[in-house]
């Protein structure tokens, strides 16, 4: 496919999927809780109601900020996963690496507490210095997990060619290499925070800081965060999953030629991913604070990608 | 006062922030209004502002017969709603001299120690909401549903069982329902040790122990009741100390609990192991339970008639804590003066204590464990907070615009 | 670890059956009501003699004495406490097994 | 197009809960409203903690002095279209604590209230059942 109609596809494709994966998170943790739980297109239902309802921006915010940071914070949190998608689609690249697209991310939770605390409550300021602590504890060990790498196996950080890499080889990177397995587990271990569901969804606990950033966000700026929150969630399984877990290289070249299947092979083993990141922890754990947070941060994950650096730079 | 609940209030200082905690905030049910100040994460001060529930509850009593008073009494709480009734009928059976038989103090018991059950089990619950363990929450809950359908099938309500009444009590056990308490205990009793388990689950763990550390001294000078004072080694049982309804027969079944630590876990820990003391007590009702009648023959009319002018202290120990009536008659079938003194505003004084130096996170966590519910709690005097001045309103003005608006 | 253990559970229940009462969603289905249970107020005027007792000791000033001697309840204001039906020399109010007092209109709740 | 918004809010009520000064009883049935026995999120409901994020506000309690300004406070600040349900008797109608100084409640001669649970506490079903009922007359 072309890589730019597989662009263009791509971009309200993402949002739908998203939402498809939230409604099953939310469907599965139900579950596990002996619930019913809401129906699976419930995301769905949530968005078509926040964007129905009524603008309120607090007397205490600053306006533009307070309104443009959601819209900036979907933006790119969409970039970042139709860029990831079209390049699993069509299997070139047109714009940006694994870098670019990493920094979306953090650039979508960036603008998001950026516009929360711009509302002037007390609770997102919390919030906002609560996030940007735990964005330095999971961002580092992320993107070292990634660059590792850059200093061993893929020919570039673009995710096409680091597809490509494992089709030839005809596995998984996990498996090829003992260094790929460590960076692939600080990866893992880094999606909750940057999902922020609980153990590590200190910066929105409702019932420390009631959502933090999130507290005056109403109606459509909700939907707006909502969906950036959950395009977030869905790249970062979707991402795990091309990078570390291409499953499809299983079938050989015959995934390159058969790029529908692989996609769909691709989501299915995101979804598995997210049922363990999110949805499990967020089930069977409590709450951390902050500092026990960043101790578990600095400790396990940077450990991990760190010595998957060294490992791949000795070609492990 | 004008809302402040989620509003924000930046000190003069500048890291000095001033959050309100409530009354308006998802953690607590109830309305408490917490004036934290916090520097960073760090909590420096602690104010407790009461009075949000505040519904004149003791006034209104005193404008109305027993027979109303007492289902009044009942509503200044839905936790422990029987308790209270136990304590004020109680009193006025001390005035009266009207002996309850043997039957009705026994099933006031089980209905006390099932609402123990049921009221620590919720709390267990809210903790482990607090630290964002919903499913555990939920197991808890749903646990408790158990006892709540046992309720409603032995007095009709889930919430508010109306079971006492001046001089026994309404609703009597049938042998199929003491059958399915025998079955429900014992799965109750299975899930506790679940739910123990579970609190001692790595990340529960790391949220409860060693917080909010009351000690012993501080917590005798502060007069602290309940699983919160034996949570920090305070030997002190209304039920051994000054056994009333059955608890005299039961002295041998249920021990005190005591924990010395003082924490936040401690405190868990106290109400985990008191539904077991608690599930003994009520399979030693069920034993023993006398035969012969619930009630005393005469109707409520004629018992309130006997209810000559007097006044009584009466003490139960509610799930929270020692709770106490002071009950006067005025011997016309009404009352002169009704005061209570709940568990809850007794512990309230730790709170300031037990939350300086520690981290937002646990301003939740904390306060849940001294189980505040408010309900009970929110009285004291009518300050008038947009002009700070005190309007203590006198009793006579108080009752006669009492009773002018209960006319209407 | 103790994790493992709310793990295990939680596992279990996805692959249960939810314990999740479908009211509302499937007809019919609720959590059984006992036969003490406290509902709605039901009153039968023909038995009632007028003797105001419940009125007496109702504390939710629900009851209204009427014209004709009888009374009408403001059920919006009923705490089913039962002490109405306890008095009642006739029998004449009976707490019915009926909890689902929801409704639009507070008026419509009087019952005569 | 309207049908679909109309449908996307009856199927997403997201429930805000106010305790005007009740006794708890209500408090404590609305959250077993959620717990697994009864389960309001199979309709879709959450129990939010910010009222900007609410669609429906669930009222318990008689409205007592100090949480009258809280009430309307809270009510102006969920974004339109919101639902008022009044939860348990003292908030439908402020009995039994009617005559007290402390009560300016009940809820409705405040707020306009849209759909009225009457029960002492009423059971976590007539709450699901009276939030259902709510969000079908108004959002229809
Ligand atoms: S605080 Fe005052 S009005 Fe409220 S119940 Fe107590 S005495 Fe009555
Ligand atoms: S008011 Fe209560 S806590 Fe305070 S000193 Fe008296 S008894 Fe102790
Ligand atoms: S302490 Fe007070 S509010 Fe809490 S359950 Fe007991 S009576 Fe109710
Ligand atoms: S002002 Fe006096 S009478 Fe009133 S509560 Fe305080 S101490 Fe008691
Ligand atoms: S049940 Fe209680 S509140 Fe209702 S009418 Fe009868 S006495 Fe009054
Ligand atoms: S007590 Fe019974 S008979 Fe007397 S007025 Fe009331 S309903 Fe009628
Ligand atoms: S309706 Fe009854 S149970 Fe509910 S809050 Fe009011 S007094 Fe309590």
């Amino acid at each position: 496919m072309d890589a730019v109609v597989a662009f263009l596809i791509s971009i309200p494709i993402s949002p739908l999927l998203s939402l498809l994966f939230e409604g099953i998170d939310r469907k599965l943790h139900a579950r596990m809780q002996k619930r019913i739980g809401p129906p699976v297109l419930q995301p769905f239902y949530d968005l078509i109601k926040l964007l129905g309802k009524e603008r309120i921006i607090p007397a205490t915010a600053s306006t533009r900020i307070f309104e443009i940071m959601p819209m900036v914070s979907t933006a790119s949190s969409l970039l970042g996963a139709s860029i990831l998608l079209s390049n699993i689609l069509s299997n070139s690249n047109i714009v940006g690496d694994l870098i670019l697209i990493i920094y979306l991310l953090a650039m979508s939770s960036i603008a998001l507490i950026v516009g929360g605390s711009a509302s002037g409550n007390p609770y997102s300021a919390i919030g906002f210095s609560r996030k940007i602590s735990m964005m330095i504890a999971y961002e580092i060990p992320m993107l070292i997990a990634v660059i590792s790498m850059a200093f061993g196996p893929s020919p570039s950080l673009a995710v096409s060619s680091i597809i490509e890499f494992q089709v030839s080889r005809g596995l998984p990177l996990v498996a090829s290499r003992l260094s790929m397995a460590l960076a692939a587990a600080a990866f893992l271990l880094c999606i909750p925070a940057a999902a922020s569901v609980v153990p590590f969804d200190i910066p929105e606990a409702k019932t420390e800081i009631i959502y933090g950033f999130l507290i005056e966000y109403g109606g459509p700026y909700l939907a707006l965060a909502k969906v950036s929150k959950s395009v977030l969630n869905f790249t970062l399984t979707l991402l795990a999953s091309a990078i570390f877990l291409y499953i499809p290289s299983l079938l050989g070249e015959a995934a390159l030629l058969n790029l529908g299947l692989s996609l769909f092979l691709c989501l299915i083993v995101s979804l598995l991913i997210m049922f363990i990141t999110i949805t499990v922890p967020r089930t069977v754990l409590a709450r951390l604070k902050v500092g026990q947070a960043l101790k578990f941060y600095w400790v396990l994950p940077l450990t991990l990608s760190f010595s998957s650096i060294i490992l791949s730079a000795v070609n492990l | 006062m004008i809302e402040r609940g989620i509003e924000k209030e930046v000190e003069v200082e500048y890291t000095r922030l001033r959050i309100h905690f409530g009354p308006v905030h998802p953690a607590l049910k109830e309305p408490v209004s917490l004036r934290v100040f916090v520097k960073g994460e760090e909590v420096v001060d602690v104010d407790i502002v009461l009075g949000h529930v505040h519904r004149g509850i003791e006034s209104l009593a005193e404008g109305r017969n027993l027979a109303q008073a007492l289902y009044l009494v009942e509503r200044i709480c839905g936790i422990c709603s029987h308790s209270h009734t136990t304590c004020f009928t109680q009193a006025l059976e001390e005035i009266s001299g009207i002996k309850p038989s043997e039957r009705a103090l026994y099933l006031r018991t089980l209905i006390f120690e099932m609402e123990r059950i049921h009221s620590h089990l919720l709390l267990l619950g809210i903790m482990a909401y607090e630290v964002g363990f919903d499913t555990l929450f939920m197991f808890t809950w749903h646990v408790r549903e158990r006892i709540l359908d046992l309720f409603e099938k032995i007095t009709g309500n889930r919430i508010h069982h109306a079971m006492n009444t001046i001089g026994g009590v309404r609703w009597d056990l049938t042998p199929e329902m003491v059958k399915e308490l025998d079955a429900c205990l014992g799965e109750i009793e299975k899930s506790i040790k679940y739910i123990h388990d579970a609190f001692m689950d790595k990340t529960v763990e790391k949220r409860t122990y060693g917080l909010g550390v009351l000690d012993h001294s501080r917590a005798i000078k502060l007069c602290v009741v309940g699983p919160t004072a034996r949570g920090s080694g305070v030997n002190i049982d209304v039920r051994r100390d000054h056994p009333y309804a059955a608890y005299n027969d039961m002295k041998e079944v249920f021990s005190v609990i005591l924990r010395k630590d003082g924490d936040v876990y401690a405190r868990t820990e106290v109400r985990l192991l008191e539904i077991l003391e608690s599930i003994n007590i009520i399979r030693m009702v069920l034993d023993r339970l006398p035969e012969g009648s619930i009630r005393p023959e005469e109707n409520i009319f004629r018992l309130m008639r006997k209810i000559q002018e007097g006044e009584a202290v009466s003490l139960v120990e509610a799930p929270r804590g020692e709770l106490l009536y002071f009950v006067k008659t005025d011997g016309k079938g009404g009352l002169r003066r009704l005061k209570v003194r709940t568990p809850t505003f007794s512990n309230l004084a730790c709170l300031k204590h037990v939350l300086v130096g520690h981290e937002i996170a646990d301003i939740p966590v904390i306060v849940a464990s001294i189980d505040p519910c408010l309900s009970c709690t929110n009285r004291v005097t009518i300050i008038n907070r947009e002009n700070g001045e005190l309007n203590v309103v006198g009793m006579d003005t108080l009752r006669r615009r009492v009773r002018k608006k209960w006319m209407q | 670890m103790r994790v493992g253990k709310v793990f295990r559970d939680a596992f279990r229940s996805l692959f249960r059956k939810p314990v999740t009462v479908e009211y509302i969603t499937k007809p019919g289905k609720m959590v059984p009501v006992p036969e003490r249970f406290r509902g709605r107020i039901s009153y039968d005027r023909e038995t009632c003699i007028g003797c105001l007792l419940c009125i007496r000791v109702c504390p939710g000033g629900v009851i209204l004495s009427t014209e004709e001697g009888k009374v009408a309840f403001n059920i919006s204001r009923c705490i089913l406490c039962g002490q109405c039906a306890e008095v009642c020399p006739k029998g004449a109010i009976k707490l019915s097994s009926q909890f689902e007092i929801v409704t639009y209109n507070k008026e419509e709740l009087t019952i005569k | 197009m309207f049908r679909v918004i109309s449908r996307g809010r009856i199927k997403s009520p997201w429930i805000f809960h106010l305790n005007t000064g009740s006794c708890n009883g209500c408090d404590i049935e609305v959250v077993a409203a959620f717990t697994p026995r009864y389960d309001l999120e199979r309709f879709g409901c959450l129990l939010v903690g910010s009222p900007r994020h609410a669609d429906v506000l669930l009222v318990t309690g008689p409205v007592t002095r100090q949480m009258l300004p809280r009430l309307i406070r809270v009510y102006e600040q969920i974004p339109e279209p919101k639902v008022v349900v009044a939860v348990g008797t003292c908030a439908s109608s402020g009995s039994p604590f009617l005559g007290s100084e402390m009560i300016e409640g009940p809820a409705d001669r405040i707020i306009p209230v849209d759909a009225y649970v009457v029960g002492c506490p009423p059971r976590p079903e007539a709450i699901v059942k009276g939030v259902v009922m709510a969000v079908m007359s108004k959002f229809r």
